[in-house]
């Protein structure tokens, strides 16, 4: 692998920013998603179920 | 890492062929389980049923028993006898063990599968049409619970070899930390121990004599909860031999290195605590547990999406490395300098962008009230078609196309065509596990041979219920070729002739070395004291609990079917036949 | 070209789930769009893929993902 | 041990993420009033579910103004009653049991959805509002006939509403 590599980077010089990008976007995807999820699919659906024991 | 270089196989050649014998072994599982999966999508969807809808369910235990317990775990005992032989640079202790539980494994596959197949011999009265999660009072052949007992008790046994290994190679080097890719064996080992104990207690105790007729009924709560205590974590055990690929050889693929080592053992460590305490979350709906156990057992599934997170930055940092040192640049821009055109890349960071995914529907059935919304539906099944079934599959299929040459000195037959299969695996599964999800959301139950009922329409948010059904074909039958693709590239190469000039074996180097993790990382007892204790708490409660509302032993229903009395009649039969011959 | 012939490959994959999920999107926000037109679209958004990726690199070089 | 600063960070955001899914689930228990089934009834034998005051003679039965009680038995492959009429605006708690295997009482589209032990009985209570025709369906594989097993459920206006064995 290493013939391929055009140059060495280390430890202290490398900050992984595209990661922190993407994880980012991950976040804000994951976020919305489970909004929608719980409040218009699961608690607006119909049948709600409640807790009172008859 | 090996004084020597070379491959695997120039390195280890009695281990090689351990591994080797262990993936073929996986492959078999991995054909007869795609074959029984095309034969369900085509059965569910109404386009083609070749049985009986009756028999559909043999059919679906045997896919789900074939693909995740023998493919995946035939396979990743292969990748930790790798794993620890390689970074230990030393052989087994002793091969004629190891081949012992590998032989376990096997037989015990092979009664599994027997009682599976029996279904469909007539005169024979065996099956086993249970599923694979074999709730009581469904009853299946002895012969299954046994196999199933004997296939564990070998993964048991696999594990105690990487042990011995490791105690071994500690008495040479005490000052050592553990080398990564072998805590990682280790602690995935201690945490299945743990879990695996549950399931064979409720196999050994309950299920099995009660399948020979020594008891009459069981506690049908007790073993289902039983089952769940080891039903998370196995799909751990499934899932760390990938997350170890992707720490491990991923970001050597991709040309560069770990980004951290001591996140990596933290991220183990983590997995051992918290894997087992987790079990109640499948059973969020069952009346008879207290609502507080559902809820702590929610909190402690919660946590366990930490260390999952955090390996998703660890690893696309790694890939990131790799990237930029490669000449990649910009924000972004660094994607484009991965090494596209490896189906070992590329289909393990396929298989990463998909357990991405799958996190988000994890997420969901994790909560606790909002799986009114999806339990026991299709939802469910899409969900684990994109972790075990692609996080873990489709990194197992790339990582062969590494492994093969390690194994054999073969080249791979072609990687064009493994490229071109891990492609077609990923539309595949968008496809079936898309609209899997969707059809869940709208009520479509998981587990059923004709899930098209007389008396309602199923109200489609989106496109029509053909449409949706149309993707599950789609998807189903590119997975299929996938599988196929994967296979003819195996065999092609298995019996290519022997090359020179394969890479040497190895493992990625790291940026953040072990030398930076606390030596507590390391301290694998006090880990294991935790998870025992952890395993206690959330535990001992609701089992008691469970033990006094029902009895050990019931309230339990009848088993159904029942073999009992065919047994005795066998026996009896056997028995007069062999009275006979002596007379 | 900017990316690899493989990259491109890759790319147009992961295109799909996106193609897939956006059409359950749009639809859940009241637009409706028929499988012809999500298709239609589909096939457009990886016209413009293959269009872009063919377009020389800015930095005049080939990209080492081969 | 260094950690990363961007990794710290999202450490932190992961941790953001799980406590609020668990603020989330706990939001809709207390907040909107979901609750789980649960242990709160006392076990049945399930070889005597015939003899039990209740399950002895299943249905739909009226407990309060606007509040009905239904008990179900499931056995392979059918709800015994298999069709189930409620009136809209009330509150409806089903009582299941099972005589044999395990199943489940899913009505499909809906959040009343609940696995039914042997020896267990299921208790969930649901808001029914709207008119309307809902499918039930065994969702847990409970044998060779399992996909034939369903019923159905039905919401009608409360005052075409009228209890069985009513004159």
């Amino acid at each position: 692998m290493s013939s391929e590599l055009e140059r060495e980077i280390g430890h202290d010089e490398f900050d992984p920013v595209g990661t922190l990008g993407l994880i980012t976007i991950y976040f804000l995807i994951l976020v919305v998603l489970w909004i929608f999820m719980y409040f218009v699919e699961f608690a607006g659906g119909d049948l709600t179920v409640v807790g009172v024991v008859v | 890492m090996s004084t020597e270089s070379g491959t695997f196989l120039d390195q280890f050649p009695a281990e090689a062929k351990v591994v080797r014998t262990a993936f073929y072994s996986s492959f078999v599982a991995l054909f007869v389980g795609a074959l029984m999966g095309i034969l369900q999508v085509l059965h569910r969807t109404d386009v083609l049923r070749i049985v009986d809808s009756a028999d559909y369910y043999s059919l679906l235990t045997l896919h789900a028993v074939l693909l995740v317990l023998s493919f995946s775990v035939f396979f990743l005992v292969g990748i930790f006898t790798w794993a620890v032989t390689t970074s230990l640079d030393r052989g087994l202790q002793d091969l004629r063990y190891t081949w012992a539980w590998y032989g376990l494994m096997a037989l015990g596959t092979l009664l599994a599968g027997i009682a599976v197949l029996g279904a469909f011999i007539p005169g024979l009265d065996m099956s086993a049409a249970v599923l694979y999660t074999f709730y009581a009072p469904l009853q299946a052949h002895p012969f299954y619970y046994l196999g199933l007992a004997l296939f564990i008790v070998g993964t048991w046994l696999a594990g105690l070899d990487w042990f011995r290994s490791w105690w071994a190679w500690k008495k040479d080097n005490p000052d050592e930390r553990i080398p990564l890719p072998t805590f990682m064996a280790l602690t995935t080992t201690l945490f299945w121990i743990l879990s695996s104990a549950g399931v064979a207690v409720s196999v050994l105790a309950f299920l099995l004599p009660w399948s020979l007729g020594i008891i009459d009924q069981v506690n049908a709560l007790l073993t289902r909860t039983l089952f769940w205590y080891f039903g998370h974590a196995v799909v751990y055990f499934w899932l760390m031999p990938a997350y170890l690929l992707w720490y491990t050889m991923l970001p050597k693929i991709s040309g560069g290195k770990l980004f951290s080592d001591p996140l990596a053992r933290v991220v183990f460590v983590l997995f051992l605590i918290l894997s087992t305490p987790t079990g109640i979350h499948h059973q969020y709906l069952d009346p008879g547990i207290a609502e507080g156990f559902k809820f702590i057992a929610m909190v402690n599934t919660m946590f366990l999406l930490l260390p999952s997170l955090l390996t998703a930055f660890t690893v696309v940092a790694s890939m990131e490395h790799g990237a930029r040192q490669r000449g990649g640049s910009g924000l972004f821009g660094w994607l484009r300098a991965l090494p596209w055109r490896d189906p070992v890349f590329t289909g393990m960071a396929l298989a990463g962008l998909m357990f991405a995914a799958a996190g988000f529907s994890g997420m969901i059935n994790a909560g606790m009230n909002i799986n009114y919304l999806v339990h026991n539906t299709w939802w469910v099944v899409g969900h684990f078609h994109l972790t075990v079934g692609t996080a873990v599959a489709l990194t197992f299929m790339a990582a062969t196309y590494w492994f093969l040459p390690q194994l054999t000195g073969k080249a791979i037959w072609s990687k064009s065509l493994g490229l071109v299969q891990v492609l077609v695996w990923f539309v595949g599964m968008t496809f079936m596990s898309n609209s899997m999800h969707r059809q869940g959301l709208i009520g479509v139950p998981r587990r059923t041979a004709e899930p098209q009922y007389s008396g309602f329409d199923y109200e489609v948010a989106v496109g029509s219920m053909a449409e949706l059904n149309m993707q599950v074909i789609i998807g189903g039958t590119l997975l299929f070729i996938s599988t196929l693709l994967f296979l003819t590239v195996v065999v092609m190469t298995v019996i290519g002739d022997k090359v020179d000039g394969l890479p040497d074996n190895g493992y990625a180097d790291t940026l953040s070395g072990p030398e930076d993790a606390p030596l507590v990382l390391d301290n694998l007892k006090l880990w294991a004291g935790i998870a025992a204790l952890l395993v206690i708490l959330a535990y001992s409660l609701p089992l008691a609990a469970i033990i006094t509302r029902g009895g050990i032993l019931g309230p339990g229903g009848s088993p159904s079917p029942q073999f009992v009395d065919t047994l005795l009649f066998v026996g009896r039969v056997a028995a007069d036949t062999v009275g006979g011959v002596i007379a | 070209m900017r990316v690899s012939r493989a990259g491109l490959l890759v790319a147009i994959v992961i295109m799909v789930p996106i193609i897939v999920e956006l059409r359950t999107v749009v639809v859940h926000l009241g637009f409706d769009v028929s499988l012809a037109e999500t298709a239609l679209f589909g096939a457009m958004m990886i016209g413009a893929l293959v269009l872009w990726a063919m377009a020389p690199d800015i930095r005049g070089r080939e990209p080492n993902g081969e | 041990m260094n950690i990363h600063t961007y990794e710290k960070f999202w450490l932190g955001a992961s941790m953001v993420l799980i406590v609020g899914f668990i603020l989330t689930i706990t939001y809709g228990s207390v907040g909107l009033g979901i609750a789980m089934v649960d242990d709160s009834e006392p076990t049945i034998n399930p070889e005597n579910v015939g003899d039990h005051p209740d399950f002895g003679d299943p249905g739909v039965e009226q407990v309060g103004e606007n509040e009905y009680v239904v008990h179900v038995v499931a056995v392979q492959f059918a709800y015994f009653p298999g069709e189930i009429e409620v009136p809209a605006d009330s509150t409806v708690t089903f009582k299941l049991t099972s005589e044999d295997v395990i199943h489940s009482f899913s009505v499909v589209g809906t959040n009343a959805n609940t696995m039914i032990i042997p020896g267990e009985i299921a208790s969930v209570t649901v808001e029914a509002d709207e008119p309307g025709e809902y499918g039930i369906v065994c969702s847990e594989y409970c044998g060779s006939g399992h996909h034939d097993m369903e019923g159905k459920l039905t919401v009608v206006p409360q005052d075409e509403f009228e209890l069985e064995g009513d004159e």
